[in-house]
């Protein structure tokens, strides 16, 4: 039992779900912007494990974990606006916001 | 009474309901405002886990710069999701219809990897400690250096890549 | 001499390069080199018997080829069975190179006609002189390429073509067991030598069966060469060629190469009883048959080659009883009479522009030279003292009696009968009767002395070559046939002879008996005779059966083997399809592929634990 | 000397690519001459051969890839050398027989001299990575020829005939690894390998080795049923290229089987040898019968090769000293004549456009010199005496005989069937395209130009002459064969 | 931490400061004369070059900055190749940046910050550095492809890959947070040494898989593999090649060092993994290239085969595998890029970029023709070219693995690649060119001849002249930890 009084595998089980729910809205979502949220939930799932195991495993360096997610959260950022930039620049083509509507490449 | 684990179980039923909510709602704006929930939920797990500096960036980031561009797009979409039905296979399946198959990937993913989890023993190490924001900020600048300093090129990266794919074509 | 007869085939051989190369500049004057070359191939053929009879022989061999330890030479031998086919082959061939002149005047391949006589006279010469069973294959299977060039020479027609076609193939029927033998025996002996395989033979290191299956191998490859039955179905068809080919290669000579390879390995057949058996049969079969289908015939030539196969078949008994002096002895006399008959057939052809017999008659008119010398033919061919064939049909008949096998001389003496009723019944169509078709008498002259002169100078051995058969038998090494029942199957042999002659003369000289009566009585004899004991429709069918195979494995080929092939492609093109479906241009789908790839991964390795 | 019979047509195709496109002349000059200077070495090299014993002449040795053992190593021997003179030869001919070619002159001899260096260098290299580069090479420039210059379908035959040689080489190479892998001594030298393999390949492994390295030299030989590109490669392709395939192309498989496997995998090759065997009487009698069926000469010929390429593996299979050098001499001796009757087809197809043979007939009248010549051909594939196609038919079943098992003397018995089958249809090719009269449109054909003689005539010498005198060749293959022989034998 | 560990990563800094230079010469300069940024690119890749060789000179074995960067041989093999591509990339695109208008300070700038995040990969000794270093890349890229923006298939291309790209890392991240976990540490040393030799549990299977899908993402590996066709097509000519060669190379350097170093423990398991993951992806791959008709779709499938094929290398996990792996980035990067340069070249002159626009080439522009056909058959394998070397160099680490399944997979799918292969010589040696366009000859700037001829010189001496080269990955792959 941790300090913090909630044992690990508690942590995983939240992060797993939410990873998972993240999943299912990437696969299930049409939308590009709620697609990108869902992988931000799944990002955020990743960080809750990064620093849950940081925690729970006391390791050689205590900063890893943390650290870890600090990056994770950076470069998310830069993601979105990234992501969100492509989604704009499409959308003032076309008024679909269906991302299957986007089919001009395939076989 | 043992608050961290009380204070743990409301965190993880406001966080998972948000995100299912983000999932489900078919209002992209409401959508928005539960992810926005469920970041601060995140947020709470830092602070519970005693990373506290976490939490902070983990709202300044998240649920501040983030959200704000989020809404910002839609705002400036006017996005509404279309469900057309008559679709080909592939798309039939990841229709909210047949919403079955991600689902059922979904709830595979998770199952398995609890599943995982439960069957392999962790490392137990001693105890860990939460960590400060001068010792994380110390890492930061010796041995995280380098890739401090290429997350500040990845972020101007991003930010060269937003604005030319937004220019107009033809601006410049 | 004998150490230089390699001159002998090496002459033709330089007659052959000089017609094809220089020929076309001389014209049908290139026959003289022809000519030349044979006539001083006779001479040097007949020195060399000479000296062989003076009891000189010789034997010359080079180093030829080495595989492994294994060490093949190629030469020839001369004693004095060779010498003694030399001198016939050389001066048979050396008539019909004469006669060609005559006969081939004006044929637009004149030059090609005399250079494929020449290579085919080299072939001959070299088979009786070689020593081992290689070059003696080599050059049967040149006398085989001659054969079929020379009966399709005139190759415009299809049917000669065809003729040339069919005689190729059923004779190379006969070659592979031939092959076969020659393998069989050199495998077991180490040597292709004759030499060194019959002193094996004789010297019992060979188990029996081996023997008698390498004598039976062989012995199909002289079925097919010399016309027996069932492989004779190529020979009257042979007759599509010019006479003079007919006379020379199918009749005199190359035929003969049967009889030959069973004489010439002789010690093989002996250690073979059942192959000897066998040759008896099959000859004594082929001898009958023939002769039955000889009695119907109204071609000239036809009759003439089924007359031919008889008489193989009865050399064939000879060999096959034991009587191998005599058999031989009737090859070399057959050899003279055959091609005296058929060089006169060729003269009437020339002059009457036709083979039918029933369109002749009456000829000994115009042509009285030539028509005496096929009466001598013909009377030597029926066994009539003093002529030759009286003689070596004798020793083969007395052969017969001195064996075992009884009912093989019944049969002998009955075709005796029949040999002489279809030789007279085709002297007494041809030159006697009143002629039946008046233009065909008138334009009839008689063939210039080109002509005429081989048949005259063939005559001399028809007529008199059988007194020296006792002499000839001795000489080729035979056993002494005339015993004390000589003289019975002698008076038997002519007795035979004498009826078929009258009977013959009855019907188509007297006409006693009406032609068609007789064929309206023996109906289905006729049909059996008229129809060839439907030997070719046999062969047909073998054909078509073969024809069918090929038909049936080329589309097989097509369909099934590459229809797998292509099949594989269309199935590789099938999935690439499918793998190309996924890439539908929906990013959700890649990503659900994706996840699935995923989950699918963590199941397998952890349900159906991979894991430890 | 070896290399320079690799690396003279090879860089003599580079000016020829330079010259403009408008100077046929010069193009077509400077392609004869680069392909007459490998027969002028193989007649310098010819009395260095002499009696050729075991052991390699003129080698090349230099190292290449010294890390994985792979060396720049050329030579021949008794075995390989006749086939290098037929390359030569054979290449020069096609050359001649090119002249006709209308489009994209430059290229055209610049492939075909590509490809002659290819060859050379399958039939000199010693080494396994460098045998498989040409071997590959090969493909190139051969999948251009027939794809640009071919017949109706050429796209087809080509890429079918590359895909399936491609698949066959790869496995091959598979082979060759693991041939390295259990030597280890790091080298890819083939008579070094050879040498070592007996002993250290594991007896688990031999047969799956020497199948993997069969598969890659069956499909080019062809064995059946891996045959069916064949008869379409041969077909669509241009007469000299045809010639090029059927003489050449299909001796590269063979002589895998001689140089590589057998030697290589003695063990393996013995018990391999009663199901070769029956292959090879496959071939025989399938080809023959099969072709028979043709209606189309020059599939005809192409069936041929698949009976005649047969007596190669057949011989190899009896594996005693008459077999084994009658297969070899049947390599050359097919090599001459499916490349003469290849370029009567040829000859007759430019003049009438056709290969119906229904069609054809009457030939021998109008164009008598060609006809004569196509006698001689067809008689020489039907096995003819003093033509070499006997001396080989004849050695090989010779030597199947000697033997001495009850399989194999069956075996001879069966192969014959196709001996009668291939006269039969070679018969009926001469029956079909020279006898009776030619139709009317084709009574007036031109006769045998002297170019076309001249690409005839020595093919149809060089076959007397091995018909005749076949020492002149298996004088060298004699020590050779009789060292593989003893190395199969496992003493 | 001294001034002198920053040497180690002189050639990403000089990059990363030249790209800064480009974004400023693009807003600083007049707008005709914008143009010139190419040449400040230039002699940027030249100054990178110029700090790699420095490092040649330096200790082989450098490690520093925190235990981020492993400046090993095998870090400077990859660092060496992206360069070169970079080198080659750039010389390709000037023409076809100018012409299609693509925003030249931008563009160089987005493709040297790609780089540097393939060469941070490569040198990372880190999850946290091979992570930044993976997205840098990742989002360059996804920039990068949708710079065409007269195009709407390029926003589309992007669009696509970004989404996927992004689930993707998610998913590695989730992999590496479990493997994280199982060790605590990202140093991929220390977690080789505290896996130790225990079995695979649970927990590891999952990272296992997580971490395949993420990078075999990068690397086109099926079946994850499903973005690459579109993008490849979509993306400007010279982002594909980038993407097909820099990208991908990156990714096995990465792939390499995790699993070889990091999950090193877990051989055996990651090995059959990854051998059924490589006949997939080799097979997928290669039939559906068969159906192909565009160009770059093609050679997009063609790449997916290739990944299949370095994959397999891989999965051997064997030294020879690991050196098979390197040798066939270095030779895929020279016929790669010049394949698509050609089709670059090729729309530059506005011709379509499907295969019937390559109809009579070799009429048209014999050089450029037979350029292609000297990359197309060392892309197939045959000898004496680059690719030959790669392929030889895959079936001998199978073999001596005793993967022999693999191989004869390897050899199979080679026979199918065959064909669409030669489709493309085909279209350009065989098929007629289409009416009208028979004699426009397609002149290539000076700047793409150089490209071409740097590719194709690369092509043949590593043909002709592997040997250094073997010699040179065996060094690398051996201070990478294993002794070849």
């Amino acid at each position: 039992m941790p300090e913090a009084g909630v044992p690990v595998g508690y942590f995983f089980a939240v992060s797993t779900l939410l990873f998972s729910l993240g999943v299912f809205g990437a696969l299930r979502r049409t939308n590009p912007v709620a697609i990108l949220m869902s992988i931000e939930l799944m990002l955020n799932a990743v960080n809750i494990n990064f620093v849950a195991f940081s925690r729970h495993l006391g390791a050689a360096d205590p900063v890893r974990g943390p650290m870890f997610a600090i990056f994770v959260i950076t470069v998310a950022a830069a993601e979105v606006s990234l992501g969100l930039a492509i989604v704009l620049a499409l959308l003032r083509r076309r008024r679909s916001a269906d991302v299957n509507e986007f089919d001009a490449l395939k076989g | 009474m043992n608050w961290p684990l009380v204070a743990f179980f409301f965190l993880a039923g406001v966080t998972l309901y948000s995100a299912y909510r983000v999932v489900v709602d078919e209002t992209i704006t409401h959508a928005a405002l539960y992810l926005a929930i469920a970041f601060v939920g995140v947020a709470g797990f830092y602070a519970l886990l005693g990373a506290d500096f976490l939490a902070f960036v983990q709202v300044l980031v998240y649920a501040g710069a983030v959200m704000t561009v989020l809404l910002f797009t839609i705002m400036l979409s006017d996005i509404r999701e279309v469900r057309g039905l008559k679709l080909p296979l592939f798309r039939r399946l990841t229709s909210p219809r047949w919403g079955a198959v991600p689902a059922a990937l979904a709830a595979g993913l998770a199952a398995l990897l609890l599943a995982a989890f439960a069957g392999s023993a962790l490392l137990a190490g001693p105890e860990g400690r939460p960590v400060g924001l001068g010792e994380l900020a110390r890492a930061l600048l010796t041995t995280y250096l380098v890739p401090f300093e290429v997350a500040s090129v990845l972020l101007l990266a991003a930010m060269v890549g937003a604005i030319v794919l937004s220019k107009g074509e033809g601006e410049r | 001499m004998p150490q230089h007869a390699w001159i002998i085939p090496a002459l033709p051989l330089a007659s052959y390069a000089l017609t094809v190369f220089v020929g076309r500049r001389l014209g049908e004057r290139a026959a003289y080199i022809g000519i030349a070359a044979l006539g001083l191939a006779t001479v040097l053929a007949f020195w060399t018997l000479a000296a062989v009879g003076g009891g000189a022989s010789a034997a010359m061999s080079v180093p030829w080829l080495r595989l492994g330890d294994w060490e093949i030479r190629m030469g020839f031998q001369v004693g004095r069975l060779e010498a003694a086919v030399l001198a016939m082959v050389t001066l048979v061939s050396w008539m019909i190179f004469i006669f060609s002149k005559g006969y081939m005047h004006g044929d637009a391949r004149f030059n090609r006609f005399y250079a494929h006589l020449s290579l085919f006279v080299t072939g001959m010469l070299t088979l009786v002189m070689a020593d081992n069973f290689l070059l003696f294959f080599v050059a049967w299977e040149i006398m085989g390429l001659c054969s079929y060039l020379l009966i399709g020479h005139w190759f415009e027609e299809v049917e000669n073509a065809r003729a040339a076609f069919k005689a190729f193939l059923v004779t190379r029927l006969g070659d592979v067991g031939l092959l076969l033998g020659i393998w069989t025996l050199a495998a077991a002996t180490g040597s292709l030598r004759f030499a060194d395989i019959l002193e094996k033979v004789e010297a019992g290191e060979l188990s029996g069966s081996l023997v008698t299956v390498a004598a039976l191998l062989l012995f199909m490859g002289a079925v097919g060469k010399s016309a027996q039955v069932p492989l004779h179905i190529w020979l009257p068809d042979a007759m599509a060629g010019p006479t003079p080919v007919s006379a020379l290669i199918h009749a005199a000579t190359m035929v003969a190469a049967g009889v030959f390879l069973v004489g010439r390995t002789y010690p093989l057949f002996e250690a073979a009883p059942a192959a000897l058996a066998t040759v008896a049969y099959i000859g004594a079969v082929t001898a009958l048959v023939a002769a039955l289908i000889a009695t119907v015939q109204t071609d000239i030539k036809k009759t003439l080659a089924y007359s031919t196969m008889s008489q193989l078949g009865y050399m064939m008994l000879a060999m096959g009883v034991g009587g191998f002096a005599a058999g031989l002895f009737h090859l070399e006399a057959h050899a003279f009479f055959k091609a005296l008959l058929f060089l006169a057939a060729g003269s009437v052809i020339h002059a009457v522009h036709t083979q039918d017999m029933h369109r002749m008659g009456g000829l000994i008119g115009p042509l009285r030279l030539t028509g005496l010398t096929f009466l001598a033919g013909a009377l030597a061919l029926a066994g009539i003292p003093p002529f030759a064939g009286f003689f070596s049909k004798d020793a083969v008949l007395v052969a017969v009696h001195a064996s075992p096998y009884r009912a093989l001389f019944w049969v002998a003496l009955f075709t005796a009968f029949l040999t002489a009723y279809y030789m007279t019944r085709a002297a007494a169509l041809t030159f006697f009767g009143r002629p039946r078709e008046r233009e065909v008498i008138e334009h009839a002259h008689e063939s210039p002395p080109v002509m005429t002169a081989p048949l005259l100078v063939l005559v001399v051995p028809t007529a008199l070559f059988g007194f020296l058969g006792p002499w000839f038998q001795a000489f080729v090494g035979g056993h002494e046939a005339h015993g004390a029942e000589a003289a019975p199957v002698q008076a038997l042999a002519i007795g035979a002879a004498v009826a078929g002659i009258l009977v013959a003369w009855a019907i188509y000289g007297f006409r006693a008996l009406d032609r068609r009566t007789a064929i309206r009585l023996l109906k289905p004899l006729y049909v059996l005779f008229k129809e060839k004991f439907f030997f070719d429709h046999l062969g047909l069918a073998v054909a078509r059966l073969g024809m069918l195979l090929s038909l049936a494995v080329g589309a097989f080929d097509r369909l099934v083997v590459d229809g797998l092939v292509n099949g594989v492609a269309w199935l590789v093109l099938l999935i690439g399809r499918g793998a190309r479906a996924l890439t539908a241009g929906s990013a959700q789908a890649y990503a659900l592929v994706m996840l699935a790839g995923v989950v699918i991964g963590l199941f397998i390795y952890q349900v159906l634990g991979r894991v430890g | 000397m070896l290399s320079l019979l690799i690396f003279l047509p090879l860089l003599a195709a580079v000016p020829i690519l330079l010259l403009p496109a408008g100077r046929e002349q010069e193009i077509k000059r400077l392609a004869t001459a680069a392909a007459a200077a490998p027969v002028l070495l193989v007649a310098l090299m010819w009395p260095g051969l002499g009696a050729g014993g075991p052991g390699f002449l003129y080698e090349v040795r230099v190292p290449w890839v010294p890390s994985l053992g792979i060396e720049y190593h050329l030579g021949v021997d008794g075995i390989s050398f006749p086939l290098v003179a037929l390359s030569a030869l054979v290449f020069l001919v096609a050359v001649l027989a090119s002249y006709g070619i209308r489009e994209r002159v430059k290229e055209y001899f610049a492939l075909v001299l590509v490809l002659e260096a290819a060859v050379m260098g399958v039939f000199t290299a010693l080494d396994y990575v460098l045998f498989y580069l040409f071997f590959e090479l090969v493909l190139v420039p051969m999948y251009f020829l027939i794809a640009i210059w071919g017949g109706p379908r050429r796209e087809y035959a080509a890429i079918k005939f590359i895909i399936y040689t491609m698949a066959g080489s790869l496995l091959m190479l598979i082979g060759i690894l693991a041939l390295y892998f259990h030597t280890g001594a790091n080298t890819f030298s083939i008579p070094e390998i050879a040498r070592r393999a007996p002993e250290l390949v594991p007896p688990s492994w031999r047969l799956w080795v020497f199948l993997a390295l069969f598969a890659g030299f069956a499909v080019k030989v062809p064995v059946w049923p891996l045959h069916t590109w064949l008869p379409d490669a041969h077909v669509e392709a241009p007469t000299p290229i045809s010639v090029i395939l059927a003489a050449l192309l299909l001796k590269m498989g063979t002589y895998g089987l001689v140089r590589i496997t057998h030697p290589t995998l003695p063990e393996a090759a013995r018990e391999f040898a009663a199901a070769l065997a029956v292959l090879g009487v496959v071939n025989i009698i399938y080809g023959a019968l099969a072709a028979m069926a043709q209606r189309d000469f020059k599939k005809l010929v192409a069936y041929s090769s698949v009976s005649h390429m047969g007596y190669v593996l057949l011989g190899l299979a009896a594996g005693t000293a008459a077999a084994v050098n009658g297969a070899v001499f049947q390599m050359v001796a097919h090599g001459l004549i499916s490349a003469m009757l290849f370029l009567l087809v040829g000859v007759f197809y430019d003049r009438t456009h056709t290969r119906e043979m229904e069609r054809l007939h009457g030939m021998y009248l109008a164009t008598p010199t060609a006809g004569v010549i196509l006698a001689f051909a067809g008689l020489a594939n039907l096995g003819l005496p003093a033509l070499p196609g006997f001396v080989a038919e004849f050695f090989t079943l010779q030597g199947v005989m000697q033997v001495g098992t009850g399989f194999f003397t069956r075996i001879a018995y069966v192969t014959v069937i196709g001996i009668v089958f291939t006269a039969a249809f070679n018969l009926l090719m001469m029956h079909r395209v020279l006898m009776g009269r030619p139709r009317e449109e084709f009574a007036a054909l031109p006769d045998a130009t002297p170019r076309e003689l001249a690409t005839l005539v020595p093919l149809m010498a060089a076959s007397l002459l091995l018909g005749v005198w076949p020492a002149v060749i298996m004088r060298m293959t004699n020590g050779p064969v009789s060292e593989f022989i003893r190395i199969l034998g496992g003493a | 931490m001294q001034l002198a560990n920053f040497l180690l990563i002189l050639p990403e800094i000089t990059l990363s400061a030249a790209g800064l230079v480009l974004l400023l010469v693009e807003a600083f300069l007049p707008a005709e004369r914008r143009e010139r940024a190419v040449e400040v690119a230039g002699v940027a890749v030249v100054g990178a070059l110029a700090a790699l060789a420095t490092l040649w000179k330096t200790p082989a074995n450098a490690e520093g900055l925190g235990g981020m960067i492993w400046s090993d041989g095998f870090g400077l093999f990859f660092r060496t190749v992206l360069l070169i591509v970079l080198v080659m990339v750039t010389l390709t695109s000037v023409e076809y940046v100018v012409r299609h208008r693509l925003p030249v300070g931008e563009f160089y700038a987005l493709l040297f910050f790609a780089t540097v995040g393939g060469m941070l990969m490569s040198v990372s000794g880190d999850l946290i550095m091979l992570y930044v270093g993976l997205e840098l890349l990742s989002l360059s890229s996804y920039a990068l492809v949708g710079l065409l923006r007269q195009r709407e298939t390029s926003l589309e291309a992007s669009l696509k890959y970004f989404l996927n790209g992004a689930l993707a890392s998610a998913l590695l991240l989730f992999g590496l947070s479990l493997l994280f976990g199982l060790t605590g540490t990202t140093s991929l040393r220390e977690m080789a040494a505290l896996l130790g030799e225990g079995a695979l549990s649970w927990l590891g299977a999952a990272a296992l898989v997580l971490v395949a899908a993420g990078l075999g993402f990068k690397l086109a590996v099926v079946p994850f593999h499903l973005w690459v066709p579109d993008t490849y097509q979509g993306a400007p000519t010279p982002v594909s090649a980038f993407l097909a060669v820099a990208s991908e190379g990156a990714a096995v350097a990465a792939i390499l060092r995790a699993f070889f170093v990091g999950l090193g423990p877990w051989r055996a398991d990651w090995s059959e993994l990854l051998a059924v993951l490589a006949v997939l992806t080799m097979t997928v791959g290669n039939v559906a290239a068969l159906h192909q008709r565009n160009a770059k779709r093609l050679l997009a499938y063609s790449s997916i085969s290739h990944a299949g094929f370095i994959l397999a290398g891989i999965a051997t996990g064997s030294a020879t595998g690991f050196s098979a792996a390197m040798f066939y980035v270095l030779a895929y990067a020279f016929m790669n890029v010049g394949a698509f340069a050609v089709v670059a070249a090729l729309a530059n002159q506005g011709e379509g970029e499907e295969l019937d626009d390559l109809a009579g080439l070799a009429r048209r522009e014999p050089i450029l023709a037979f350029l292609m056909l000297l990359f197309v058959l060392s892309l197939l394998g045959i000898p004496p070219l680059a690719g030959f070397w790669a392929k030889l160099y895959v079936f001998r680490a199978a073999v001596d693995a005793g993967r022999i399944g693999l191989a004869v997979a390897v050899a199979l799918n080679s026979a199918v690649a065959v064909a669409y292969y030669y489709g493309i010589l085909r279209a350009m040696y065989v098929a007629p060119a289409a009416a009208g366009r028979a004699e426009t000859g397609v002149a290539a700037g000076g700047a793409m001849q150089i490209g071409l001829a740097l590719a194709a010189a690369g092509v043949l001496v590593l043909g002709l002249f592997p040997e250094m080269f073997i010699g040179w990955v065996t060094t690398a792959a051996g201070l990478a930890g294993l002794a070849p």
